[in-house]
């Protein structure tokens, strides 16, 4: 048994391959909680678990050896007046590994577009320190600050410590992310608070919908999940399109602002404006004749290709807002989907109440007609965009599809008696 | 430990008041030139300075990071964003750090006390002005480490696949943006099905159907319709399920509805490499992710069989493709033919579609007598 | 009639002989020079020059044809034939006569003749090294010439359309090359899934059960099979099917299996009109036609509408279109919205798939937010 | 009551309307076998059915008037030892039109590339004009010739005149065509017979086919219909691709052939080969310096573009055969498909017999496995290639797929106990 710091650490050869190169390393990781924990403990600190971050090294070094996880489905675990958020999970090695037969994840709600103070974080630090593993993700892949592993006993508490984090010396308090059928934890790019391209106040949008969506995302009463993300411009810094049911792309509708002069500086600083931009808008919409970059707007289809290289020359118009992509989501059980455009454009001083007449629009109609684990892209498949316009009190517009339909096959419900 | 009440067992349990509002956050400078910024550039690898309309200006410096970190490594964090960036850090949406600086001077300090105190590598970001590209962290998910679905594990790999790629992230060598995703299972949790490079975790056998386990455990209804392709029918009279090992695709969700019929299995679990996925309207449309390598074994602690294959699409690519020419447009340019042949990886039947519930079953398959030799 | 016996009645009957070869059929300098054709050139619009190795030359000279054919006008081109052809003509594959001659000088004159004896229009070629296009004949089917199912009919659609754009057959005055195609029903017989502009009648009340009918003429489980859409479901106990409008999306296709639901209904039937298919790979890959017109009124004897809409639709494209470049290809370039704001034409619901079966449900959805205003 | 030529027509006020206009009219073609085949009659000849083409008049006019058709569903009806190639029709209008009460059509299959002598084309017309209505289509959109109305007492008369049609002047008989759940006519685009394009003899492919399958043929045995198109070249001329369930496309292996002299002629002739073919090489795959045409052939997609411009200066390569394309169809009930890649290469030496195998190995799979009405690119979707492929005996190439699939639902059937 290796010892580090006073502290014995298990036997585990393979995972110690893994604090071997140069890229950060998550083995050091879960041995540094290891140890770092069983110290605090020893030093007087209040400590629940200090054998579980150690737990895990048993358990996954079993795994790397085995081929195989040892982790068991969950049941449901939650803490008072919430019905998600916790993801409960146990351990096959009940026996051999007691320190983690309960291993249970606690997903809680980050502040829109991942800022931190470092008062706010080191509140969190210090309350799981105590309640749990010591172990986190930041952030989990919907975005939500993932406190990763402790017991059901200990779920309450730690709820509670981050309902009062004021007491720790955060901020604010920290509230329970979403998980099961509920809404999930809304995200957002950093849009605004760093980026020139942002087109409307992502950060902003994100946490409204946050905020007024609360029992929604407490409480699973859909089909399915459903998720929002807000991305500032159609670059998609956050995957929106990919990764969530309602996905909300800034864009703008009028013309992209030049500045000629920044523009040739750039060409003078070396930017190959004709091979970098011209020959690279995919509508062959931009002229530049070493002097003026002419931009056909009518024909521009806001890739954000040219801003992207000249971010000092070129901007977005000023007639910004959104564009609404519905359904996106991984492959289960009619195959992956990139969301597509459900609304064309909201303008951005409408946008957050517009989203929410849509949003609650839809989850009324999917929380009626979706089946069992249908997310509301496969709901929309199945019915038809017809019915969905109707639910969303959109008019068709051709910006929707890619193409038109190749059959003839049209529903003529109204005609009918 | 239970003999004390300590006051988070004691307090009114308080809900639904969401997350802390962003604005309390954000350093000053952000806060005074929020919505405000003119435009960026970077001034190397890992840093971007950012001017606002104000002529404020504030360094964003990035660090690559394991995702899962101790929260003794998060306090150094705030003990280097307390030094450097007046109390504040953030976290990017692919998992790297943050720190903003006001003082250009202090950059190179920055960075040499992340490096020795957490041994986070700068990098991570890129520069479409000049279009060179750094490449950025593996967005991934829980694998061995907590999830009950894996096929493989996800830290495991993205840690052997980064120490291979280091000098990407620290460097802008790349001609474009380049998008690397793992998932441990089918669900594909986070960005696979629409990154330039994805790992997926694959099961390859039929669920070992534990007919007790199923009683006790199961609903059965619900287990059944959870089947994608109907390869489970009921068995109502034994209260199990029956599976047909024709339909079935082992995508384990079946087990997910009902942990009486395990999909593990050691030797057959392995790893498939994806590509050509990507998100951003520029230039070229959004895209799903397509299946280059339908497995690879779990070759646990490095992988090396996925670790290299990801790296020959990587540096293939890279040395091919033009300036802004994302693994998507790079293929779209030479074609699939020459894709493989450059790669060197094997076309085979199962990369041909043939999932029933999928629109693009049909769409994938080529209409015309136009291709290359 | 039946008192005379004649000897086609009493001959052994003989099968499976097959079509004669098609060698007997050849003009001699076809034959001579099969397979060692050097180049052609086009003459002017409706006369192809063709060079052989050997050095020998032909001449074809296509008409345009309305396809239904008494056997008198048959036999007036075979008196054509024989006089300026050497006893030989062929038809193509859209329908058109062609004359082979081996004088140019007799061209005019052979012209003329066809005029005056058949009046079929001399043209419905194009010459691709000039990128000049004349328009061919239209690929039709039966309508209520002969069939059963039609929504509206072919022929006289046909004959509507080409009296309006003859000018275009004649001549060689369009970018590129464009196929127009009818079927008269969503059999499509005929290649309007994938012509550069297509009419297809289309139905749009459900069929009406004669349950008495359905009782006496049909078999239940293969009606019931033959709904694309799930609608109809047998009714065991009296003996015929039940359907579910929702469902129905008016195809005819249990019709067709089941004459005790006919589906036709003269003020709803009528034609819709699809856009950019194309079959060559030439440049731009196979395409499959799409709606863009759901619906025209069925107005005989001209079809007004539909005429126009085909009319705008092609000098729209002609008007705006590079060289070479097909209607698919144009669209490809300047998008769909420009496509619609040009003609005109109203994208409405009704244009956007919700066909379940088909493959291309979501590939047509645009999952960017990347479009023109 | 109009007459012409002392034969009584029947008004026909909507249908006069047609016979206006400069494009040739199919209502004068009715009228004109309406009144010859009267005036032939008295004057004598043979003629079974003197007033069907005045019938069709009749029920045409009604159904412009009441914009609906008055064709029934035909039963079956057909020739002595044969299953298809006769389409049975029956009129609603029994009473008011009984001379078209019965009006089946014959579906004759023509010679390949639908070329003809006149003494072959006379003597059909002969027969016809005994035996039926005088009316016909050159040619049904599958490429038989169309014999349009006749009876049933008179099919199998008709039948035999076209088996014994040396009787009538022709230099062979013919033959009764597709219909049915059979193989149906198939048919070639003109191919060696006046192209330079054709990489492979599509009239002979066509004709030996059609030989060796007289009874797939004539005889409906297979769930659904199955088409065969030849076209010599990637440009498609009989639309083989959307028309066929299997298409065999002419195309070539090697090096576009160029005479580099004739490049310069045509351009001096004032093609632009810059703009008309460096520019639409959709792999951008050429270059032209005002003096030599290069050609990248590794990156040739062999489009057919460069070869239509100057076809007296590119040709094909030498390496000539055909790619088979699999399942084109029109949309019942999966949708319209456009024929994919089953081989993306068979030399031309080889085609015809290499086909033979491959069709007589699908036909039998497809006759075990398909559904009622499935064709057989339908099935194919169903089982999926994997298994296809085996039934075909190919290996998986590349070539057969715009792309790989998107999600890893990989059948693994091999590794299953
Ligand atoms: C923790 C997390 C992965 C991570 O390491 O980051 C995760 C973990 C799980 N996901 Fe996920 N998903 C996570 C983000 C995602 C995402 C990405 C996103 O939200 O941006 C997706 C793809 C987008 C989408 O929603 O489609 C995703 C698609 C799924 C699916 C497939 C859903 C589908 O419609 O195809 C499942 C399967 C299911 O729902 O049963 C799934 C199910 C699961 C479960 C609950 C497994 C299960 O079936 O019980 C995993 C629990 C693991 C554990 O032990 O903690 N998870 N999951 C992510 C949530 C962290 C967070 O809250 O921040
Ligand atoms: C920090 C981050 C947003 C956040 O809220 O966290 C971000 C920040 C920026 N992105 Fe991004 N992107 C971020 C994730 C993404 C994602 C999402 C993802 O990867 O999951 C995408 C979509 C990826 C895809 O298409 O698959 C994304 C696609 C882009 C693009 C499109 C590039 C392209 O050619 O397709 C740009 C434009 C460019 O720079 O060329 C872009 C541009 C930028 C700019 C330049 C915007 C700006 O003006 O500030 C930012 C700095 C880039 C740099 O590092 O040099 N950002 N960016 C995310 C950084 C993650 C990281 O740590 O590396
Ligand atoms: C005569 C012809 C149209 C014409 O005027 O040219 C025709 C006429 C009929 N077709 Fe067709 N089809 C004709 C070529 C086609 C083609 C084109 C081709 O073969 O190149 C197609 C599209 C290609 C294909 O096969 O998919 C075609 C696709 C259909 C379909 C839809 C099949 C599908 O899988 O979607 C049906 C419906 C059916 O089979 O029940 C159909 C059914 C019919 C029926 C038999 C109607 C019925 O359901 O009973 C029509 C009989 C009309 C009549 O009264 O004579 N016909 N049919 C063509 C045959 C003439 C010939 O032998 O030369
Ligand atoms: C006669 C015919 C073949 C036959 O066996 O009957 C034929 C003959 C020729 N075709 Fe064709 N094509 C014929 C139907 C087709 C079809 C099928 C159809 O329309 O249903 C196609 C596919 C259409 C599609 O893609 O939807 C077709 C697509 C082409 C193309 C591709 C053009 C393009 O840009 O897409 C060429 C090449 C060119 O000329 O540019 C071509 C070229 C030719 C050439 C130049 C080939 C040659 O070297 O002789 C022939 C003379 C063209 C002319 O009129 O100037 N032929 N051609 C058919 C004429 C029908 C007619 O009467 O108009
Ligand atoms: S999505 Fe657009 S606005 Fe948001 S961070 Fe990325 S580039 Fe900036
Ligand atoms: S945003 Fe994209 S489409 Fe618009 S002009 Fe710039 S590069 Fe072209
Ligand atoms: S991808 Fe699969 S195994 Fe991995 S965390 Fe998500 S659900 Fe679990
Ligand atoms: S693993 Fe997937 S495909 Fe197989 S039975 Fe389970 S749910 Fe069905
Ligand atoms: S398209 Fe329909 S109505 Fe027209 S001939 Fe074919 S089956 Fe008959
Ligand atoms: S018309 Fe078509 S969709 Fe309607 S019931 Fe009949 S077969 Fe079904
Ligand atoms: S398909 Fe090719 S070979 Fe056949 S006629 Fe057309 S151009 Fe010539
Ligand atoms: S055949 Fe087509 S792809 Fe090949 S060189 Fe010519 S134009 Fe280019």
């Amino acid at each position: 048994m290796p010892v580090v710091d006073g502290v014995e650490l298990p036997e585990t050869p393979l995972l110690d391959e893994l604090e071997k190169g140069p890229w950060p390393s998550f083995v050091k990781e879960i041995k540094r909680a290891a140890i770092e924990q069983e110290k605090a403990m020893k030093a007087g600190k209040k400590i629940k678990l200090p054998g579980a971050a150690k737990g895990l090294l048993k358990v996954l070094e079993l795994s790397y050896k085995e081929k195989r996880t040892h982790w068991k489905h969950g049941g449901i675990v939650a803490v008072y007046g919430y019905g998600g958020g916790v993801i409960g999970r146990y351990c096959d090695l009940e026996d051999k590994v007691p320190e983690v037969w309960h291993f249970h994840t606690m997903r809680i709600n980050m502040p829109a577009g991942w800022f931190y103070s470092t008062k706010a974080l080191r509140a969190i630090c210090d309350a799981w320190e105590k309640w749990g593993s010591g172990l986190t993700n930041f952030h989990g892949s919907t975005g939500d600050i993932i406190l990763l592993g402790t017991r059901t006993e200990h779920l309450q508490p730690m709820a509670n410590a981050l309902a009062y984090l004021e007491k720790y010396g955060s901020p604010a308090p920290f509230d329970i992310g979403g998980s099961g059928s509920d809404l999930r934890t809304p995200s957002a790019c950093m849009g605004p608070a760093l980026c020139e391209f942002a087109c409307y106040d992502t950060l902003e949008a994100c946490y409204q919908f946050t905020m007024r969506y609360q029992d929604e995302l407490h409480r699973p009463m859909w089909p399915y999940k459903f998720k929002i993300k807000c991305a500032g411009c159609p670059n998609d810094c956050v995957a929106a399109k990919a990764r969530s049911d309602f996905a909300i792309i800034g864009t703008w509708k009028d013309e992209i602002q030049i500045d000629q002069e920044a523009v040739r500086e750039y060409a003078k600083a070396g930017v190959d404006i004709e091979k970098q931009v011209v020959k690279k808008c995919p509508t062959g919409a931009i002229s530049w004749d070493g002097n003026e970059l002419k931009i056909d707007n009518k024909n521009c289809i806001r890739c954000m290709h040219c801003i992207n290289v000249l971010p000092k020359a070129l901007k977005p118009g000023k007639e910004r807002g959104a564009t609404i992509l519905i359904g996106g989501k991984a492959p289960f059980l009619d195959g992956a989907i990139i969301g597509w455009v459900a609304v064309p454009f909201i303008p951005a001083d409408e946008l957050i109440d517009k989203c929410c007449e849509l949003l609650e629009a839809i989850w009324d109609w999917w929380d009626e007609n979706g089946k069992f684990r249908e997310r509301v892209g496969e709901l929309i498949w199945r019915v038809g965009m017809q019915e969905f316009l109707k639910v969303i009190g959109q008019k068709a517009d051709v910006r929707m599809v890619y193409a038109p339909r190749n059959n003839p096959f049209i529903f003529w419900r109204e005609l009918q008696e | 430990m239970a003999e004390e009440k300590e006051w988070e067992e004691t307090v009114e349990p308080k809900t639904d008041f969401g997350p802390p509002h962003y604005s309390i956050m954000l350093h000053p400078v952000i806060k005074n030139n929020y919505g405000k910024w003119k435009y960026h550039e970077v001034v190397r690898p890992g840093v971007i300075k950012r001017v606002a309309e104000s002529g404020d200006v504030i360094y964003v410096v990035r660090f690559g990071s394991p995702r899962l970190l101790s929260i003794y490594t998060v306090r150094d964090l705030c003990d280097i964003a307390d030094k450097y960036s007046d109390g504040y850090l953030r976290f990017t949406s692919r998992h790297n750090v943050e720190f903003f600086l006001t003082d250009p001077d202090k950059i190179e300090d920055l960075i040499k006390e992340v490096q020795e105190k957490v041994g986070f590598p700068c990098g991570g970001t890129w520069d479409a002005t000049k279009g060179e590209y750094g490449l950025t962290n593996i967005v991934h998910t829980q694998g061995w480490v907590h999830c009950h679905t894996p096929a493989t594990d996800a830290s495991g790999i993205v840690k052997a696949v980064m120490d291979e790629l280091y000098e990407y992230f620290t460097d802008h060598k790349l001609p474009a943006l380049c998008r690397i995703s793992l998932a441990c299972c089918a669900n594909m949790c986070g960005a696979v099905h629409a990154s330039d490079i994805s790992m997926v975790g694959v099961h390859r056998k039929v669920p070992k159907i534990d007919d007790d386990a199923v009683r006790r455990t199961c609903e059965i209804p619900s287990t059944v319709a959870a089947c994608p392709t109907g390869a489970l029918k009921p068995d109502m009279k034994r209260k199990t399920v029956i599976l047909d090992k024709d339909k079935c695709m082992y995508c384990g969700n079946c087990y997910t509805m009902c942990p009486g019929m395990p999909i593990f299995d050691p030797e057959n679990d392995g790893v498939a490499i994806l590509v050509g996925g990507k998100l951003s309207d520029a230039r070229y449309p959004p895209q799903l992710s397509k299946v280059v390598v339908p497995w690879l074994p779990n070759n646990p602690p490095r992988w090396p069989e996925v670790v290299q294959t990801v790296k020959k699409i990587l540096e293939t690519w890279a040395a091919h493709a033009e300036k802004y020419e994302r693994v998507a447009e790079w293929i779209h340019r030479i074609g699939w033919e020459r894709f493989f042949e450059l790669t060197g990886l094997e076309f085979t039947e199962k990369l041909i579609e043939d999932y029933h519930r999928t629109p693009y079953l049909y769409t994938t398959f080529r209409t015309s007598a136009a291709f290359r030799w």
